[in-house]
C-alpha cells in the first residue's frame, strides 16, 4: 500500500524520510511517499486537491481555525482513541487544537508546541556579563548595556506582518499577565484593557529603542540573520527559531528565558501554542494504513526521534528532551498562557491576528497609540467574536 | 553663448543636434547601468556567502566559489528540472504563438461581424484572476486525466498566454497596410500563403513581443506546477528550485545561485538570440 | 458548368479567350459614390486605355476588376461568367499597383518569384521568366535588394515585373510607368506593345500620359466623375470626340474652346473679329474647339480673324507652341517651330487652317456634326 | 478591410478562430464561471453551505472591516496605476525613443534595457529586497555615503514609502516591455514622414507630440491596456516583496493580494472564504474588463493604417 | 555674419537671396556609391530641372540638399554658408516627395497646416494660405479627407500643397506631377511656372516628363549614374547636346545614332547607302545623331540616301511617327503626319533635312563641331 504525505516543512525534509524509513521497516508493505511543498501556498494546494479529490493519504494540516478550515468541510477523517489509543495521553490543550469547536472532534494528531519567548547569545551576554534578566527595566538595562557596547540588542524586524504577533506576545506576555487572559476568556474584559494597553506601550518602546535602526523596515530572513551571524544578541521568536539558528550558525550558542514583567514577582509566562498535526484524508484509498502511520506518528518512539532529530517539542507525552536548550524551553511551557490570537481569535475575519499585526505595525511606524489599538482590536473582533458583540 | 551673435545656422544647429543626442545618450547609459547593475549584483551575490553579501553586496567576489551551486546542483534534479522547463515553456509558446496569431489575424484583417466581439472576449480572458479558478482548473484536469502530467501546464499556459496574444498582434497586424494583401491576392495567393508569406514576416516584431510578454512569466511560474504537478521527474525549474530553497531559507548565498541559475537560461538564451530580436525588432518597416 | 479559367496560361501557347464585360458597375465608399454605373465591352486581346482626370475612379475600377473590392452594384462578367464574388487569384488577373504595393521583407527576386511559384511553375521555369523579365526592365543588378533600396522608378519596374512574370490572361496595370524616365518609358511601353502583341492577352492600362495612351491602345476609355465619357480607338477620340471633355482632355496642348455665335457662314467672337470655316452645324451659338494645329497665326492685326495678344511661348526642342489670348479673354495655342519664336504681348491675328474646327453645343458641350 | 461574403473565406476565418477561442473558453473561461459561482453561497472554510445571493458582493463593498480594505487596496492600485503610467510607460516611451534614433551603442543598450523583463519577478523581488534592506541596502549605503544619511529609510516598512517602493521595482523590472513595444511601433513609421516632418521642424516635441506619438498609436493601445489590466491584477511583486497582508499596515496591499488571502487564507493571520474571495474577484474582474473595454475601443479608434 | 534667412520670406514681398553651390558632392551607402561628384551652381530665382535615368541619383540628390540624408563627401553651400550639418528645418527649403510623404493621421488641412503653423504664422494667415492653395490646386473638396481615402493624383497634389503653403526660399520637387492627368498636368504646370514668377523662390525640380523640364526650366541639369553629363538652358541641351547621352535623352521619340564612316564629304552606312549633309567634322568615323525631324522619308527605293524598312507606326493625334530599319539594324524615327502613313515593311529611302543632324565621336560619344 502506497501513502502520500504532504507537508509544508521543506526544510524538515531529510528528517522526515528517516522517520518514515524506521516506520516501512515497521509495518512492510506500506510505503510513504514523503511530498512538500511551499508554506505560504500549502494551505491552497492542499485545498485544491482535496476538493479536486486527489488529496494525499496523510498530510500535515495547521491547528485551531486553520484546522476548522478544512476539517468542516469534511475532507478529514475523525481520530479517535479507538484508532489512536495514544492520543488518549495527549494534553487538553493539544488535543483542543486539533479539534473543531463546535462538536469537539478531533481530526489530527498534534505534533508540534511552539514556545514564543526571547533568544539570546549567550557568549555575548557572558562577555558583556548579563545574566537573564527578571524585571522588566532589568531587560532595558540590559539592552542599554548591549546598545552602548556597539551591539544591536534585539534582532528583530517587523516589516514581515506575522513578527509583529511574535514580537508583542513573546515579549508582551508577562506583562498582560495571566489575570488578564483569564478575564479575557471570561469575557469580563477586553483589548481595551490598560495590562493589555500598558503591555503594547512597553513592547513599542522597548523596539523603538533596541531593535535595529530601521526595524520597521527589517524583513523576518534579514532579522534571523542578524541574529544567528552574531550582530545582535537577543531575538523575540518561537522555539523553532533554535533549529534555524544552529543551522545557519553551528558554532552559536544559545540561551532562552520568558520576556520579565514589570515586578520580578509577575510570574513570567511564555506564549505557547499548537502547530499543527497529522489528519487522515476521509476519502483516502488506503485509510487503514493512513491510520496505522498516524498511530506511528503519535507514538512516543516518533516523538522522541522527533524532538532529537528537528529540535522541536513535540506533543507526545513523555518525550524527553536531550538538547538543554529544548529542555529548558520544555521547562519554561510550565508556565504560559495560549499565544492569544492564535489559539482564540483565528475563527472569523478580521481574525485577532490579521488586527494585531497591523495595528503594532503602525504603533511601531507612531502611526497610533496602544489605547487606539485596543479599541480597533475590541471593536475589529466583534464583527465575528460573541463576548465582544455588545 | 550669446544667441544674438550667433548667426541662425552657422553653430546653433549642430549644437542643438549635439545636445540632444547627448541627453538622449545620457539617458541611455544611465538607465543601462540602472537596468544592468542589479543583475550584476545578483550573479555577484551567487558566488559569496551570506555573510559576504551583507557586508559587501557591490565587491567582486572570487569566483572559484562555487560551492553554492555544487550545492544545489548535488541536491537537486538541476538538470531534470531545466529539461521540464524547456519543454514545458516551449510547447507553450509555440502553442500560443501559433494559436494567437490565428486569432489576431482573423480578428485583425477581416471585417466580420462579431470580430470586435471576439477581441473582447479574449481581453476578458487577460482580466480574469486565474488563481481563483484554481480548484475548478484542477478538477478540469483531473477529468482530463492530466494531473500530474505536463500537458496540464501547457494547456493552462497556452490558454493564459493567448489573450494578452491576441491583443498585441491585433493591434499590430490591424495597421499593416491593404494594399500589400491586395498584391499577394493578385499574385494567387491564398488566404492562408497570405498570412503566412505576406502578413506574418511584417509583425515579427509583434510576435517577438508577445513572445517575451508571455515567455518570461511562463518560464518563470511556480504557481501552476505546484498544484498540478507531484511527480518530482516532471517538476519545472522555478518550482524544484522553490522547493528547495524553501530548506535555505536564509542562506542568500544558496538563494541567489538558485535564482541565477533559474535566469541563467533564459538570460542567455536571450543574450544568444539578442542578434535576431534586434533584427526580428528592426523587420517591421512596412515600406 | 462555368468555365474554367487557366491562370496565365496565355504564354505558353494555349490559346485561351479573355472577354469582359461590365455591366452597371457601380461603387460606393460608404457615403462616397464613386463610380456611377459603368458599362463597357472589352474583348478577348484587346488593348483598352482607360484614362481621365485625377480622382474619376480609374483606379477604383480596376480594383474591382481585380476582385479586390467588392462592387456595389451591377455586374462583372469575364467569358460569360460572373465574377463578382470569385476571389481575386481565381480570375487570372495580375494588376501592376499604382502604389507598387511591393512585399518589403523579400528582394527583388523573391516578389517577382512569389506570384509566380503560387501558380505552381517550377523552379528553374520561374528563374528563366525572372531572368527574361528582368533583362528587359533592366533589373539585373537589383536582383538582390529590398524595395527599400530602391528608386521610385526602379520600384516602379519591379512591380511591373512581377505581375509579367505571371503571364496572366488579363492584365491591369494602374499607371505603370509614371516614374520611369522618357527613355525608359518609351522603352517600356514599346516591350509592352511587343509583349501585348506576342503573349495576347488583354490588357487594362491605366495613364495620365497621352503618348502612352495614344500609342497603345486600341480603344481607349475617357473617364470622368465615375462615368464613361467615350469609348473608341485613339484616333476616334482625337478626331471626333464625343463632347468638350474628351476634346479638351485629349491632345496636348489641349484643345481650346471658343464661344461663337453664328452669323451665317460666319462665326462671330465678341467684339473680337469674325471666321469663316466653311460647313457649319445648325446652332446659332455654339463651342468652337481649336487643336494647336487648326490655329494659323498671323503677326499684326489683320482684317479677317480674330485679333489676340502672345501670351508666352512653350518650347519643346521639336516643336513650339504659341499661347495667345482672344479678346474674350480664350487662350488658344498654335503650333509653330521652335525658330519662328514669337514676343509675348505681341499683336496677331488667328486663323483657323480648313476643315480642323471642331463645334460642341454651346448646352450640353456634346459634338455637334457641321 | 475585405468583406467577409466572399467563397470560402467564412471557413478560413472559423479555422482560425475556433481552436484559439477554444482553449480559452475551456482553461480561462469555463473554470473561472465556476468559481465565480462560489461568490453567491456561503461558505465555512471549504465547506460549501447555502445559496446567498448578492450577499457576499454586499460584504466586501458596504461591510466592515471589508469595506474599509477593498477601498484601500483599491486606492493603492489605483496609484500603482498612475504611476506606472509615468515611471514604466513614460519612460519607456522616452527610451524607445532614444534607441530609435540609433545613436552609438545602442544595440548594447537595447539588450540592456530589455534584459530586466526575461527575468522573474521571485529574482527582481528579491534584488529589491536587498538593496531596500534598512542596514545593509545600498539605497540607504548609498545615501549615507554621499552624506544623505538623513535620508536613509526603512523604505519598506513605512506606509509612506513602502508601495513606491515596490512600484520602483516594478518599473525597474518591465520598463523594457514597454520600451519594447513602443519601439516596434517607431520602427513602423515610414521614413518619409519622418523626412517629411524633418523638413518642417526640428523641434523634437513637435516630432514626438505630433507625429510620432499619433503614429505609434496602435503600440500605446497595447502599452496602456495591458498596463491597465496588469496594475489592477498587480500581485507577485507586492506578494514577494510587501507580504500577503500589504504590509505594513495594508499601505502595500493591492486588490490581488486582498483577493487571494480572502478567498485562501493567509496562513500567519488569516481565514479562508471562497465566498467573499470569489465576489471580490467577479467585482475586480467586471471593473477591469469595463474599463479595459473602454480603453481599448477608445484607443484603438486613434489607430490608422501606415 | 552670415546672412539670415528667414523661412518663407520670400512671397511676403521680403527679398531674400537663395543661391545654391554644390562642390564636388559623393554620397555612398553603405558600400553603394550613388554620386560621384556633383558641381553645380544654382542661382538665386533660377527653376533648375534634374533629368536622367531612373537610379541616376536625383532624389539622392535633392535629399543632399534637403538635409535629410549626410553628404557623404563635398560641400553645399547656400548663399555663402556651408550646410552640410544644419538641420533640414533650417535650410528654408520645403520639399515634395516622390512618395508624398503625408502624415497619415492628418487630415489634408491639417497636412497643410501643420508646417505653415510650425512656421510661427497666426491661424488666420495659414487658412488664408491654405484656402489659396487649395484652390490653385483643386483640394476644396477633399480638405476633411485622410490621406489614405485619396486617389495617388490627390495625395500628390496634397503633397505640393503642403510645400507651397510654406512659401519656403528653395523649393524641392521631385517628379510632383507624375501621378496627375495630362490636362491637370499642365494646368499646375502654368501654376508652378506661374508662381515661380511671383515668388522668385528658387525651384529645383525632378521630373521625367520632357514637357516639363523644357517648358519650366531656366536650366536643365542631365544626369546619368550619380555624374552631371550636361548642364544648360533647354534649347541648348535640344540643340547642341554635349554628348551621345544627352542627345539621345532629351527628346522624344529620341534621337537615333547611326555609325557612319566619312568618305570625302559623304557620310556612308555599312551597305546601307550614304548620305551627304553638308559640313562635317574632322573625323574618320562618327556617330550620326538624327532626331525625327531630321529624317526625311520618300517612299520606294531612292538612288541618293539611306534604304530601310518601316517597322511601324506611332499615331499621336497631332503627328504620327513612323519608325524604319536601316540596313545595319539602327532604328530611325521619322515624324509624318496623321495622314501620311505608311504601311509595315514597306520599302523607304532617308534623306536628311539640311543641318538638323548631330556628329558625335565614335570613341567616347562627345559631341563633334562640323
Ligand atoms: N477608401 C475610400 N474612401 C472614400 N473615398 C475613396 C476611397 N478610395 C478612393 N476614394 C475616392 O474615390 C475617387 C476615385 O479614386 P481612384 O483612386 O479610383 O481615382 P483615380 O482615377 O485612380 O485617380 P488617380 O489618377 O489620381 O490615381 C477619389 O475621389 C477618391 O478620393
Ligand atoms: N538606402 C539605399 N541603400 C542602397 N542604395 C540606395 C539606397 N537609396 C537609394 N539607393 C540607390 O541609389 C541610386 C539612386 O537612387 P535615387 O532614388 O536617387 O534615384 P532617382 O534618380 O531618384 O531615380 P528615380 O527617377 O527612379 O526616382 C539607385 O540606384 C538606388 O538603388
Ligand atoms: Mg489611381
Ligand atoms: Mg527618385
Amino acid at each position: 500500500q502506497d501513502l502520500t504525505f504532504w507537508s509544508w516543512r521543506q526544510e524538515d525534509r531529510a528528517a522526515y524520510e528517516q522517520f518514515i524509513d524506521t516506520f516501512e521497516a515497521a509495518n512492510p508493505g506500506i510505503t510513504v511517499k514523503f511530498e512538500t511543498f511551499e508554506a505560504t501556498n500549502y494551505n491552497t494546494i492542499l485545498s485544491t486537491a482535496l476538493a479536486g479529490g486527489t488529496g494525499p493519504d496523510v498530510m500535515m494540516v495547521r491547528a485551531y481555525g486553520g484546522l476548522e478550515n478544512v476539517a468542516v468541510a469534511g475532507y478529514l477523517e475523525e481520530l479517535t482513541t479507538e484508532s489512536v489509543p495514544a492520543l488518549a495521553e495527549f494534553a487538553a490543550p493539544a488535543i483542543a487544537a486539533e479539534s473543531v469547536r463546535a462538536d469537539g472532534k478531533l481530526y489530527a494528531v498534534p505534533f508540534a508546541s511552539q514556545t514564543q519567548l526571547v533568544i539570546y547569545n549567550s557568549k555575548i551576554f557572558a562577555d558583556n556579563g548579563i545574566e537573564e534578566p527578571q524585571t522588566w527595566d532589568d531587560l532595558m538595562a540590559a539592552s542599554q548595556k548591549l546598545k552602548d557596547a556597539g551591539i544591536i540588542p534585539f534582532a528583530n524586524g517587523t516589516a514581515t506582518a506575522w513578527q509583529n504577533e511574535t514580537v508583542t506576545f513573546g515579549l508582551g506576555s508577562s506583562l498582560m499577565g495571566k489575570d488578564f487572559y483569564d478575564e479575557l476568556m471570561a469575557g469580563t474584559t477586553d483589548f481595551t484593557d490598560e495590562r493589555f494597553t500598558g503591555a503594547l506601550a512597553s513592547v513599542n518602546a522597548l523596539a523603538q529603542d533596541y531593535f535595529p535602526d530601521g526595524f520597521i523596515g527589517l524583513d523576518y530572513p534579514s532579522a534571523q540573520q542578524l541574529f544567528s551571524s552574531g550582530m545582535a544578541a537577543m531575538f523575540v521568536g518561537g522555539s523553532y527559531e533554535l533549529a534555524t539558528f544552529k543551522t545557519q550558525n553551528p558554532d552559536i550558542e544559545m540561551g532562552v528565558f520568558a520576556a520579565p514583567g514589570e515586578t520580578a514577582e509577575d510570574a513570567k509566562l511564555v506564549g505557547l501554542y499548537f502547530d499543527g498535526g497529522y489528519a487522515a484524508n476521509a476519502a483516502g484509498a488506503n485509510k487503514e494504513a493512513a491510520i496505522k502511520f498516524l498511530n506511528y506518528l503519535a507514538s512516543p518512539e516518533f516523538g522522541q526521534a522527533f524532538a532529537n532529530t528537528l529540535n522541536n517539542i513535540s506533543t507526545i507525552p513523555g518525550v524527553t528532551f536531550d538538547n538543554p536548550l529544548l529542555a529548558e524551553v520544555n521547562e519554561l511551557n510550565q508556565s504560559s498562557i495560549p499565544y492569544l490570537m492564535l489559539a482564540h481569535f483565528r475563527y472569523g475575519e478580521p481574525s485577532g491576528s490579521v488586527l494585531i499585526q497591523a495595528e503594532m505595525q503602525k504603533l511601531f511606524s507612531g502611526e497610533t497609540t496602544p489605547e487606539a489599538i485596543g479599541e480597533a482590536l475590541t471593536t475589529g473582533l466583534a464583527a465575528w467574536y460573541e463576548p465582544f458583540k455588545s | 553663448m550669446s544667441a544674438a551673435t550667433t548667426s541662425y545656422y552657422d553653430r546653433k544647429g549642430i549644437l542643438g543636434t549635439l545636445g540632444r543626442d547627448g541627453l538622449l545618450q545620457i539617458i541611455l547609459i544611465a538607465n543601462t547601468i540602472f537596468m544592468l547593475a542589479p543583475i550584476v549584483i545578483m550573479v555577484f551575490s551567487a558566488f559569496k556567502t551570506t555573510p559576504q553579501i551583507f557586508q559587501s553586496p557591490f565587491g567582486i567576489p572570487d569566483f572559484t566559489q562555487v560551492q553554492n551551486f555544487i550545492k544545489i546542483w548535488s541536491e537537486t534534479n538541476f538538470l531534470r528540472y531545466l529539461a521540464n522547463s524547456f519543454v514545458v515553456t516551449g510547447a507553450s509558446m509555440v502553442l500560443i504563438l501559433t494559436l494567437g496569431t490565428m486569432a489576431a489575424y482573423a480578428i485583425g484583417r477581416y471585417a466580420f461581424t462579431g470580430a470586435n466581439f471576439i477581441l473582447m472576449f479574449f481581453l476578458a480572458g487577460l482580466t480574469l484572476p486565474l488563481k481563483l479558478a484554481i480548484i475548478p482548473l484542477f478538477m478540469l484536469m483531473r477529468d482530463l486525466s492530466i494531473l500530474n502530467n505536463q500537458l496540464s501546464l501547457i494547456f493552462v499556459y497556452t490558454a493564459m498566454g493567448l489573450p494578452s496574444t491576441v491583443f498585441i498582434m491585433t493591434g499590430f497586424i490591424r495597421t499593416l497596410p491593404n494594399e500589400l494583401e491586395d498584391a499577394a491576392r493578385m499574385d494567387g495567393a491564398s488566404e492562408a500563403r497570405i498570412m503566412w508569406s505576406i502578413m506574418l514576416p511584417l509583425v515579427r516584431p509583434a510576435m517577438v513581443i508577445a513572445g517575451i510578454q508571455n515567455v518570461v512569466p511562463i518560464w518563470n511560474d511556480f504557481f501552476f506546477p505546484l498544484v498540478f504537478i507531484q511527480n518530482d521527474n516532471l517538476k519545472t525549474l522555478p518550482q524544484g528550485l522553490t522547493t528547495f530553497m524553501g530548506e535555505y531559507t536564509t542562506d542568500w548565498g544558496v538563494l541567489f545561485s538558485g535564482l541565477t541559475l533559474s535566469a541563467a537560461p533564459i538570460i542567455i538564451i536571450y543574450i544568444v538570440l539578442s542578434r535576431q530580436f534586434i533584427a526580428g525588432m528592426t523587420s517591421g518597416a512596412v515600406k | 458548368m462555368a468555365a474554367v479559367i487557366l491562370r496565365g496560361a496565355g504564354w505558353d501557347g494555349e490559346t485561351t479567350v479573355a472577354q469582359l464585360s461590365l455591366r452597371g458597375i457601380k461603387k460606393r465608399f460608404r457615403d462616397t459614390a464613386v463610380l456611377h454605373g459603368i458599362d463597357l465591352e472589352i474583348g478577348d486581346r484587346e488593348f483598352v486605355v482607360f484614362v481621365g482626370p485625377s480622382g474619376c475612379g480609374k483606379s477604383t475600377l480596376l480594383r474591382l476588376i481585380a476582385g479586390l473590392d467588392p462592387i456595389t452594384e451591377g455586374e462583372f462578367v469575364l467569358n460569360g461568367t460572373r465574377m463578382n464574388d470569385v476571389a481575386p487569384s481565381r480570375r487570372g488577373i495580375a494588376m501592376v499597383f499604382q502604389s507598387y504595393a511591393l512585399y518589403p521583407h523579400m528582394n527583388v527576386y523573391e516578389n517577382m518569384a512569389f506570384g509566380a511559384r503560387l501558380m505552381g511553375l517550377e523552379k528553374p521555369e520561374v528563374e528563366r521568366r525572372i531572368a527574361e523579365t528582368a533583362a528587359m526592365l533592366r533589373l539585373e543588378p537589383l536582383l538582390k535588394r529590398k524595395p527599400r533600396e530602391l528608386s521610385g522608378g526602379q520600384r516602379q519596374r519591379v512591380a511591373i515585373g512581377r505581375a509579367l512574370v505571371r503571364k496572366p490572361d488579363v492584365f491591369l496595370l494602374d499607371e505603370p510607368l509614371s516614374n520611369l524616365d522618357a527613355a525608359l518609358r518609351s522603352e517600356v511601353r514599346l516591350e509592352i506593345a511587343k509583349l501585348h502583341r506576342e503573349i495576347g492577352g488583354t490588357m487594362i492600362y491605366v495613364t495620365h500620359d497621352q503618348v502612352e495612351a495614344m500609342t497603345l491602345a486600341d480603344k481607349i476609355v475617357v473617364m470622368n466623375n465615375g462615368r464613361i465619357e467615350q469609348v473608341g480607338s485613339p484616333r476616334d477620340l482625337y478626331e471626333t470626340p464625343a463632347n468638350t471633355f474628351v476634346a479638351t482632355f485629349i491632345g496636348s496642348p489641349r484643345m481650346a474652346l471658343v464661344d461663337v455665335t453664328r452669323d451665317g457662314n460666319r462665326l462671330v467672337v465678341a467684339n473680337g473679329g469674325a471666321l469663316a470655316p466653311g460647313a457649319l452645324p445648325a446652332a446659332e451659338t455654339l463651342k468652337l474647339g481649336l487643336r494647336p494645329d487648326a490655329v494659323h497665326l498671323s503677326r499684326g492685326q489683320g482684317s479677317e480673324g480674330l485679333s489676340a495678344r502672345v501670351e508666352y511661348t512653350e518650347y519643346l526642342g521639336d516643336n513650339a507652341y504659341v499661347y495667345v489670348r482672344l479678346v474674350d479673354g480664350t487662350l488658344l495655342s498654335a503650333r509653330t517651330t521652335p525658330n519662328d519664336l514669337y514676343a509675348p504681348d505681341e499683336a496677331v491675328t488667328v486663323s483657323l487652317t480648313p476643315g480642323a474646327a471642331h463645334y460642341f453645343s454651346a448646352e450640353d458641350g456634346r459634338r455637334l456634326n457641321p | 478591410m475585405p468583406q467577409f461574403r466572399m467563397t470560402g473565406r467564412g471557413l478560413w476565418i472559423t479555422a482560425l478562430i475556433v481552436p484559439p477561442l477554444c482553449f480559452v473558453a475551456l482553461f480561462i473561461v469555463y473554470p473561472i464561471i465556476s468559481a465565480f459561482a462560489y461568490a453567491f453561497f456561503d461558505w465555512q472554510g471549504l465547506k460549501r453551505l447555502d445559496f446567498v445571493g448578492f450577499e457576499n458582493f454586499h460584504t466586501v463593498l458596504f461591510v466592515e472591516p471589508y469595506r474599509s480594505w477593498t477601498l484601500n487596496a483599491f486606492k493603492n492600485n489605483i496609484i500603482v496605476f498612475f504611476a506606472l503610467m509615468v515611471l514604466q510607460n513614460g519612460l519607456g516611451f522616452i527610451l524607445a525613443y532614444a534607441l530609435w534614433r540609433e545613436l552609438p551603442g545602442a544595440r548594447f543598450h537595447r539588450i540592456a534595457v530589455f534584459l530586466p523583463v526575461v527575468l522573474s519577478t521571485i529574482i527582481v523581488a528579491y534584488l529589491f529586497k536587498l538593496f531596500y534592506h534598512p542596514l545593509f541596502g545600498v539605497v540607504n549605503i548609498s545615501l549615507k555615503s554621499i552624506g544623505l544619511g538623513e535620508w536613509a529609510q526603512p523604505w519598506l516598512g513605512q506606509s509612506g514609502t513602502a508601495l513606491w517602493s515596490i512600484i520602483v521595482a516594478q518599473a525597474w523590472h518591465m520598463v523594457g516591455f514597454p520600451t519594447l513595444v513602443f519601439l516596434a511601433g517607431m520602427q513602423r513609421i515610414p521614413s518619409e514622414i519622418l523626412d517629411a516632418v524633418r523638413m518642417e521642424t526640428e523641434s523634437e516635441w513637435v516630432k514626438i507630440s505630433k507625429i510620432v506619438w499619433p503614429l505609434v498609436a496602435p503600440s500605446a493601445t497595447i502599452v496602456f491596456t495591458l498596463l491597465f489590466v496588469g496594475a489592477f491584477n498587480w500581485f507577485e511583486l507586492p506578494y514577494i516583496m510587501g507580504g500577503l497582508d500589504g504590509s505594513p499596515f495594508g499601505s502595500t496591499d493591492v486588490l490581488g493580494l486582498y483577493f487571494y488571502r480572502t478567498a485562501f487564507g493567509n496562513v500567519s493571520s488569516g481565514q479562508q472564504d471562497f465566498g467573499l474571495g470569489s465576489a471580490l474577484a467577479v467585482l475586480i474582474f467586471i471593473f477591469i474588463a469595463a474599463i479595459a473595454a473602454v480603453i481599448t475601443t477608445r484607443l484603438r479608434a486613434r489607430e490608422i493604417q501606415l
